[in-house]
C-alpha cells in the first residue's frame, strides 16, 4: 500500500492540499501543466487601499514558496496525467512530462540564454516575477534549433550547462495511495459576448486584465492613451448566472467592488459605476466594506446590453436601469467586464482518464453535497474550483479538506 | 574564541556584470573575522554547494556569509548544507546581491554589493547557535459546541485516532440544524448515535468553559458541568459554537407572533401540516433587510419555499434586495423555485409591512414592475439575522483570542482564513466565524481536523528552542510582552521557586519579534533578529571600506 | 560630527515589502541604489533604537515598510510600527532632524511599482540635505 | 509603583550643556516598567543626545548603564567605575534614584532626565494612572477600595461635589469617572451603602511628618 499521494494541479487549492498532506508526512507529487505553479491567483494583485480589503492574494506567494522548498513535495511542471490503473490505496498513475530542455533544478535564472537568443520574439522566455520554480522556459515553436536549424547559442553560453535539446517527453509511473484533483478553472472568455466590445475596444477590459495590470503596473491607466481613468464601469455576471452558466461565480462581485474601491482610492476624482443583477456581499466583514463603498461608488441594477466606441474614443454603454425602469446611454472611458469562473474545457479528458464524473455545469461532480471533496471513485478527491466556483480562502479550505479525506485513506493504508 | 567567517560570493553564472566581483572579494577579505572569501558561479546548484561544503570543512569556517540571490529562493537549502557540514544551521547570513542589487539598479553597483556583504558579515559575527528540540504535546482535543460542525469534528478526529472531549452548553447534541429543512440533508441523528458509540469521544452536555490557560500542546481548561468543575488538559481546541438567529423587530412593524413567524416555527408547521386549521393561501419570505450576513437565511428560505410549495401548495413570495446566490447550488435552487412558481419580488427600499384583517400586508416598490405593489400573506417568514452565539465574547476572552468587528470568532485577517485564529492550536469552524452555509462549514471541519492532526498526532513537536527568549535576570515582570504578544505565546513562569518571570512558549511563538521591540528592559532576545544583529547591519551601512 | 552617508535604510517585512523588492529586481525596475534593505520578520520588530541608530550612522532617511493594515500576519505588527514611527518622528524633531526623513509605508508582496515609488520618493525628499 | 515621564530633550540638553563626557544611567525597577527610564529608554535618550550634539557640531561622549535600583546605595555603587570617567551623570530614575546617586557620587553633578509624577498602576498598554497620594492616613477601607483623595478631582471626602455629569463623569474632566460614583457603585455591589452616610473629619494631612521617615522594628 502506498503512503504517497498525487495532487493534480498547482493552483491555490492544489498547493494548499499538497502542503497539508506533506506536513502530515505523506510524500506528495504535485503535477502542473504549466512551467510554474501558482495558477491564476499567482498573477493576481493586492487590492488594498490604505487598508487591506481582504482579497487574500497575498497569502499565495508564501504558500508557493513553502511548497517549493518542502522536502516531501516533488513538483512536476509541464506534466499531465496520461493514464491510471489500480485503485484506492494503490493507484498507478502514468504522468507525461513535456521535454525539459531547461530543467528547473539546473536553471539559475541568470538570463544569459535569453540575451543571446537570436529569434524575435525570443524563444527563451524569462519567468514571470512570481514564478515558482523561477526558471527560464524554452518555447518549442520558436526555437531555431528545435526547428532543425543549427543554433547552439543559448546552450553554449549557459553557465550551468542546463540546456539540452535532446530532451524527450518523459513518461513516469507514480505509485500513490490517494489522488487529489485540483485542476482549477478557466476564466470566461468575454469575446463570446461580442456586443460588449471586448477585444474590439482597447478600453474594454476584463477582471482578469485588471488583475494583471495592477499586478504589473500598480496603477490603472487607460490602455488607449495612458491617461488616468475618469469614468469607470464594471459589468457583473459576465459568464455567470446565464443560460449556459447556471451558477454564481462567487468571486466577481467582490473583486469588482474591491477594484472599484482601489480605483477610487488612487483616483479620487474618478467616477465608478457597478452594473449588477444581485450583489453578493456576504462573507466575513464584507457587508461593512460594501457599506463604505456605497458612499462613493454608484451601484446600478441592470446589465448593459451593448458597448459601442464613440468617435472621441470613449465607450458608450447602453443599459437598462431596472430600479428606475429606464433605458439609458452613458459614456465611460473604461468598461471592466467582471468575467466569471468557467469549468476547464479539457476537464472531460481528465474525467475519462480518472473515471470521475462531470456535473451538469461542467465542473467535476462531487458524490454528495455534504462532502464536496469526494468523487465517484474511491481514493480520488476534488479540491478547489475544478469542483465549482470558489474564492481564494474557500479554495484553500477546500484543498485542505480534500487533503483530510486523502489523509484518512493513507492512514487506513498504513 | 576567535570567530572564523567564510564569505561565499556568487556571480550567478557570471551574469551579474554590473558588480566587480574581484574587487568585492578583495575588500571583503579585510573585514573583521573573515578568514576566507570565495568566488562562485553556481552556489545554488548541487555542485556549488558541494564546493562550499569542502571549503567550510577545510578552512574550519564556523560562520557562513553568502552573497547571492534572494534568500527567499535558497535559504533553506543553504541551511541544510550548513548542517551537513556539521555547523549549526543558524550560522548563516545572507546578502541579496542579485534581486535587490544587481538587477535593481542601472550602472555599476560594486559598492552596494560590497556594503550588503559587509552588513551580512557584521550580522554573522553575532549569530548564536539554535538547537532543535522535541517538545511533548497533549494529544487530547477539546471541541466546544455540539452542533453539526462540532459533532463532525469529533467524529473525524476519532476516525484519525485522536481522542476528543465535546462540550455542549445545551442539554443534548444536535444544535440548530435539528429538524430543519436543510439542503443538503444533514444526518444529525446518525451522527449523534455514532458519537454515543465512540469510545474516543467524551460528551459533556450542560457544560461550559470557565477558565483557560496555557498554549498549544498544553492548554489547561476548567469546565463547569452542573455543580462540578472539571480540570482538563488539551493539546488543541476547536470552536464550533455556531450562531444565534435573531429577528430584529425594528425591521418589521409587526410583533413576532401569529403572522410574523420564524423559520424555526415554519419548520414545525411543515413537519405536521395537518395540524393547521387553515391551509395558508399565501406565504411570504422577507430577506436581505439587514443587508449583511444573508447566506444562511437565503439558503433556508429557498429550501423552505420549495417545501411550502410541495406540502402546503400555498402561493409563495420571496421579497429581497439582492438574492445571495454565492454558495454552491443556490442558483440551481433559485431557478427551481422560480420554475415551481415561487414569485421573487425585488426592492430597493425596505418594504412596509403591517397587519390588516388578520393578514400581513406587504407594500413595496417592485423594481421589476417599476410600480408599487401590495401583497397579502397569511404568514410572513422573517429573515433571521445571523448573530454570534451568546457568550462568544466571554469564551474568547477566556482563551485570549480576538473576535471580529461583528463579534464572531476569528479576527478579520486573510492569514487566518480559513480556520485558524491568531493563537496556534485554536481553530474556529463553521458559523461561529461568520455567515457560513453547511457546505462551507463542512469544509471548515475537514481543514481544522487535518491541521489538528498534523499538530498533535506525532505526540511531540520539533521547535527551535529559545529562538525568542526572555532573559530571566533582566525581566522586570512588567507584563508588557504578555499583553502585546499577538499569539498569546508568553506567560509568567516561576523560576527558582521564587520569582515569576515572563517565558515564551517555543511552540506557540510565531517569531514576529513584537515583544523584543517593546520590552522596556531589553530582556528579550530574538536570535537572528536580535538587537545586536539588526544594529550590526545598521552599523555596517555607510562604512567606507 | 556625524558624516551623512546619504543612505536610505529600509526595514522591510519579509512577508510583504521584502518580496516586493525582490519582484522589483526581477522586473528590472531600476530604482536609486542608495537604499539598504534590512529584512525583518515583521515590521513590528523594528525598535526605536534601530531607527535612531540608523540616523546616528548618518542615514538620509529611514523607511519602515510593512503589510497593509488588517493584513499583518501578526495582527498588530504594522499598526504598532505605525505608532512607533509617529513617536520616533517626535524624537527626531527634538533633535532637529526633519521628520519627513522617517516614514512608514504599506506594501503588499506584489506591489513592486509602489515599492520603487516609495524609494524614489524618499530619495527625492532627502536629496536637498 | 512610581510613575515618571521623560523630560523634553531640550531641557536635558540645557542641563548638560558644556559637559563633554556623561553617563546616562537607567533604573531597572519602577521607571523601567512605566517605559520612562529602563535600558531601552537609556538607549533612546543617549542616541538622541548624540544626534542633537552632532547636529550642532559639539562633542559629546556618552556612557550608557542601567542598574537594578537606583534607590539603593549598594546598587548605585556598581556605577562607580563608569562614573570616574565622566564629567556628569544623567539619571533616568525617579527623584529618589537621582538623589541616591547624588549622595553616593557627591563630587559629580547629577541631572534628572525624568519628571517623577505619581504613584500609580498600568491602566492599559502604555497608560498609567495615579492611584495613591501617600497621605499617610489610609481610608480605603471605608470607600470600597477607591481613593477619593486621588481620584476625585477636588479630593472630596464626603460624597460628590454635585457637579457630576450625566453618565457619571467628573465635571472638571469629562474623560474621568467621578470617584464618588465609582465608590457608590462599588459599595452598592457589596451591600455596604450605609457607609455613604458616614461622615469623615477633615483629613489630617499631617499624619506623616514631612519629610517622612519610618523606623521599622529591627527584628
Amino acid at each position: 500500500m502506498e503512503t504517497s499521494s498525487l495532487v493534480i494541479g498547482g493552483g491555490v487549492a492544489g498547493v494548499a492540499a499538497a502542503l497539508a498532506l506533506a506536513d502530515n508526512g505523506s510524500q506528495v507529487y504535485l503535477i502542473e501543466t504549466e512551467p510554474s505553479i501558482g495558477g491564476w491567483a499567482a498573477s493576481f494583485c493586492c487590492k488594498a487601499t490604505d487598508v487591506c480589503t481582504k482579497c487574500s492574494v497575498c497569502v499565495v506567494p508564501q504558500k508557493l514558496q513553502q511548497v517549493a522548498i518542502h522536502p516531501h513535495i516533488s513538483i512536476l511542471t509541464d506534466s499531465m496525467v496520461a493514464g491510471l490503473s489500480g485503485g484506492i490505496g494503490n493507484f498507478k498513475v502514468e504522468v507525461l512530462q513535456k521535454p525539459q530542455y531547461i530543467p528547473p533544478e539546473r536553471c539559475i535564472a541568470c538570463g544569459m540564454c535569453a540575451e543571446v537568443c537570436p529569434t524575435e520574439p525570443k524563444a527563451i522566455r524569462s519567468p514571470s516575477p512570481e514564478a515558482v520554480p523561477y526558471s527560464y522556459v524554452l518555447d518549442e515553436s520558436r526555437c531555431l534549433r528545435l526547428k532543425g536549424e543549427t543554433c547552439d547559442l543559448c546552450r553554449d553560453i549557459c553557465p550551468t550547462n542546463a540546456i539540452d535539446f535532446n530532451h524527450e517527453p518523459e513518461k513516469k509511473e507514480l505509485g500513490v495511495g490517494a489522488i487529489i484533483v485540483a485542476t482549477g478553472f478557466e476564466v470566461f472568455d468575454a469575446r463570446e459576448m461580442g456586443c460588449l466590445g471586448y477585444g474590439r475596444y482597447p478600453n474594454v477590459l476584463t477582471g482578469l486584465d485588471l488583475e494583471r495590470i495592477f499586478n504589473r503596473e500598480g496603477y490603472l491607466k487607460l490602455p488607449s492613451n495612458g491617461k488616468d481613468p475618469k469614468k469607470v464601469a464594471f459589468v457583473q455576471c459576465i459568464g455567470s448566472r446565464d443560460e449556459s452558466h447556471g451558477y454564481c461565480s462567487q468571486v466577481c462581485c467582490k473583486y469588482a467592488i474591491r477594484f472599484a474601491r482601489l480605483i477610487k482610492y488612487q483616483n479620487p476624482n474618478a467616477e465608478v459605476t457597478i452594473f449588477y443583477i444581485d450583489l453578493q456581499t456576504a462573507g466575513k466583514g464584507f457587508a461593512q466594506f460594501y457599506e463604505e463603498c456605497q458612499k462613493n461608488i454608484r451601484f446600478v441594477r441592470g446589465l448593459p446590453v451593448e458597448v459601442l466606441g464613440t468617435s472621441s474614443g470613449e465607450l458608450e454603454v447602453r443599459f437598462e436601469n431596472i430600479s428606475e425602469g429606464t433605458v439609458k446611454r452613458e459614456t465611460f472611458d473604461v468598461v471592466a467586464l467582471s468575467v466569471g469562473i468557467s469549468p476547464k474545457k479539457d476537464s472531460w479528458d481528465l474525467a475519462r482518464t480518472l473515471g470521475i464524473n462531470l456535473g451538469e455545469c461542467g465542473f467535476f461532480d462531487a458524490k454528495e453535497p455534504l462532502n464536496s471533496n469526494e468523487t465517484n471513485v474511491e481514493g480520488i478527491f476534488l479540491a478547489g474550483t475544478c469542483q465549482g466556483p470558489r474564492d481564494i480562502p474557500d479554495s484553500i479550505a477546500h484543498g485542505m479538506a480534500a487533503a483530510q479525506s486523502a489523509m484518512e485513506v493513507l492512514e487506513r493504508c498504513k | 574564541m576567535q570567530i572564523r567567517i567564510g564569505v561565499f560570493l556568487c556571480d550567478c553564472g557570471k551574469s551579474l556584470s554590473n558588480i566587480d566581483f574581484p574587487k568585492v572579494s578583495e575588500r571583503a577579505e579585510k573585514l573583521q573575522d573573515v578568514v576566507h572569501v570565495g568566488l562562485h558561479s553556481n552556489l545554488c546548484l548541487k555542485e556549488g554547494i558541494e564546493e562550499m561544503l569542502s571549503t567550510i570543512r577545510d578552512g574550519a569556517i564556523d560562520r557562513v556569509v553568502i552573497a547571492a540571490c534572494s534568500p527567499k529562493l535558497k535559504e533553506d537549502a543553504f541551511r541544510n548544507a550548513l548542517e551537513e557540514a556539521g555547523l549549526n544551521s543558524n550560522f548563516l547570513s545572507l546578502a541579496n546581491i542579485r534581486e535587490q542589487c544587481s538587477w535593481a539598479h542601472e550602472g555599476d553597483v560594486t559598492e552596494k554589493a560590497l556594503e550588503l556583504t559587509a552588513m551580512a558579515v557584521e550580522r554573522a559575527r553575532f549569530l548564536k547557535p539554535l538547537v532543535k528540540k522535541d517538545v511533548p504535546v497533549n494529544k487530547e482535543v477539546l471541541v466546544v459546541g455540539g452542533g453539526f460542525a462540532g459533532m463532525k469534528v469529533a467524529l473525524d478526529l476519532a476516525n484519525l485516532g485522536l481522542r476528543t472531549t465535546l462540550v455542549e452548553r445545551g442539554l443534548a447534541l444536535g444544535g440548530r440544524l435539528e429538524g430543519f429543512e436543510t439542503n443538503p440533508a444533514v444526518p444529525i441523528n446518525s451522527m449523534r448515535k455514532a458519537i454515543e458509540e465512540n469510545r474516543d469521544i467524551e460528551v459533556l452536555t450542560s457544560a461550559e468553559l470557565t477558565r483557560g490557560e496555557g498554549e498549544v500542546g498544553d492548554f489547561s481548561i476548567r469546565i463547569k458541568k452542573g455543580d462540578e468543575e472539571l480540570s482538563r488538559s488539551f493539546g488543541a481546541i476547536i470552536f464550533a459554537t455556531g450562531y444565534r438567529p435573531e429577528i430584529s423587530p425594528g425591521d418589521f412593524q409587526l410583533r413576532p407572533g401569529v403572522n410574523l413567524i420564524s423559520q424555526e416555527k415554519l419548520t414545525e408547521i411543515l413537519k405536521a401540516p395537518e395540524r393547521l386549521e387553515l391551509r395558508p393561501k399565501t406565504i411570504g419570505f422577507v430577506l436581505d433587510v439587514s443587508d449583511e450576513n444573508c447566506r444562511l437565511p437565503t439558503l433556508s428560505a429557498l429550501n423552505d419555499a420549495l417545501a411550502v410549495k410541495e406540502r402546503l401548495g400555498s402561493e409563495v413570495y420571496v421579497f429581497c434586495k439582492s438574492l445571495k446566490v454565492d454558495s454552491e447550488g443556490v442558483e440551481e435552487v433559485y431557478r427551481e423555485a422560480r420554475d415551481r412558481g415561487v414569485v421573487f419580488v425585488k426592492f430597493e427600499e425596505r418594504p412596509r409591512i403591517c397587519s390588516e384583517d388578520g393578514r400581513v400586508k406587504v407594500e413595496l416598490n417592485d423594481i421589476l414592475l417599476g410600480d408599487e405593489i401590495t401583497v397579502f400573506c397569511d404568514f410572513l417568514v422573517a429573515e433571521e439575522r445571523i448573530m454570534p452565539s451568546e457568550g462568544t465574547e466571554a469564551l474568547s476572552s477566556i482563551l485570549k483570542m480576538r473576535i471580529d468587528s461583528r463579534g464572531f470568532c476569528q479576527d478579520e485577517n486573510v492569514h487566518l482564513y480559513p480556520v485558524s485564529c491568531e493563537r496556534k492550536g485554536i481553530f474556529c469552524v463553521g458559523a461561529c466565524r461568520g455567515d457560513l452555509d453547511i457546505a462551507r462549514a463542512s469544509t471548515d471541519v475537514a481543514s481544522a481536523v487535518l491541521s489538528t492532526y498534523e499538530l498533535l498526532a506525532p505526540g511531540t513537536a520539533i521547535v527551535e528552542a529559545e529562538r525568542v527568549k526572555v532573559d530571566p535576570e533582566k525581566c522586570r515582570v512588567c507584563l508588557t510582552c504578555i499583553r502585546v504578544c499577538p499569539h498569546g505565546a508568553i506567560r509568567l513562569v516561576r523560576v527558582d521557586t521564587e520569582r515569576e518571570v515572563a517565558q515564551i512558549s517555543d511552540l506557540a511563538c510565531e517569531g514576529c519579534g513584537i515583544c523584543a521591540a517593546i520590552c522596556p528592559a531589553k530582556a528579550i532576545d530574538f536570535e537572528g533578529y536580535g538587537d545586536e544583529q539588526i544594529l550590526a547591519e545598521v552599523q555596517a551601512i555607510g562604512e567606507s571600506l | 560630527m556625524i558624516r551623512g552617508n546619504n543612505k536610505i535604510v529600509a526595514f522591510c517585512c519579509e512577508n510583504s515589502a521584502y518580496l516586493a523588492a525582490d519582484k522589483a529586481g526581477r522586473m528590472r525596475l531600476h530604482y536609486p541604489d542608495n537604499v539598504r534593505i534590512i529584512r525583518v520578520p515583521c515590521v513590528g520588530r523594528v525598535d526605536l533604537i534601530h531607527i535612531l541608530k540608523a540616523f546616528e550612522k548618518g542615514a538620509a532617511g529611514v523607511l519602515l515598510i510593512g503589510c497593509h493594515e488588517g493584513a499583518c500576519q501578526h495582527l498588530t505588527g504594522n499598526t504598532r510600527a505605525k505608532e512607533r514611527a509617529a513617536y520616533a518622528r517626535n524624537l527626531l524633531k527634538e533633535v532637529g532632524i526633519d521628520e519627513a526623513r522617517l516614514r512608514m509605508a504599506n506594501i503588499a508582496p506584489d506591489m513592486a511599482q509602489q515599492f520603487v515609488r516609495e524609494i524614489e520618493d524618499m530619495t527625492e525628499k532627502t536629496k536637498e540635505r | 509603583m512610581i510613575i515618571a515621564e521623560r523630560k523634553p530633550l531640550e531641557e536635558i540638553r540645557g542641563m548638560i550643556a558644556g559637559y563633554k563626557k556623561i553617563l546616562v544611567a537607567g533604573c531597572g525597577t519602577c521607571v523601567t516598567i512605566c517605559w520612562a527610564g529602563g535600558e531601552k529608554e537609556v538607549g533612546i535618550l543617549s542616541s538622541q543626545l548624540r544626534l542633537a550634539s552632532s547636529g550642532e557640531g559639539t562633542e559629546l561622549s556618552i556612557v550608557e548603564a542601567c542598574i537594578e535600583r537606583q534607590c539603593e546605595k549598594e546598587m548605585v555603587e556598581e556605577l562607580r567605575d563608569k562614573v570616574q570617567d565622566v564629567e556628569a551623570i544623567v539619571s533616568m530614575a525617579c527623584g529618589i534614584g537621582v538623589q541616591t546617586i547624588a549622595d553616593v557620587f557627591e563630587e559629580k553633578p547629577v541631572f534628572p532626565a525624568l519628571n517623577t509624577t505619581f504613584m500609580g498602576m498600568p491602566e492599559a498598554e502604555g497608560v498609567w494612572t495615579e492611584k495613591c497620594r501617600s497621605c499617610g492616613d489610609c481610608m480605603l477601607y471605608w470607600t470600597g477600595g477607591i481613593c477619593p483623595v486621588v481620584r476625585c478631582a477636588k479630593g472630596l471626602l464626603n460624597g460628590p461635589c454635585g457637579g457630576t455629569r450625566k453618565g457619571g463623569s467628573c465635571e472638571i474632566d469629562p474623560e474621568k469617572d467621578c470617584a464618588w460614583v465609582l465608590i457608590y457603585r462599588r459599595l452598592e455591589k457589596q451591600g455596604r451603602l450605609d457607609l455613604m452616610r458616614k461622615y469623615y473629619e477633615p483629613k489630617n494631612y499631617r499624619a506623616v511628618k514631612r519629610p517622612g521617615k519610618i523606623e521599622a522594628l529591627k527584628a
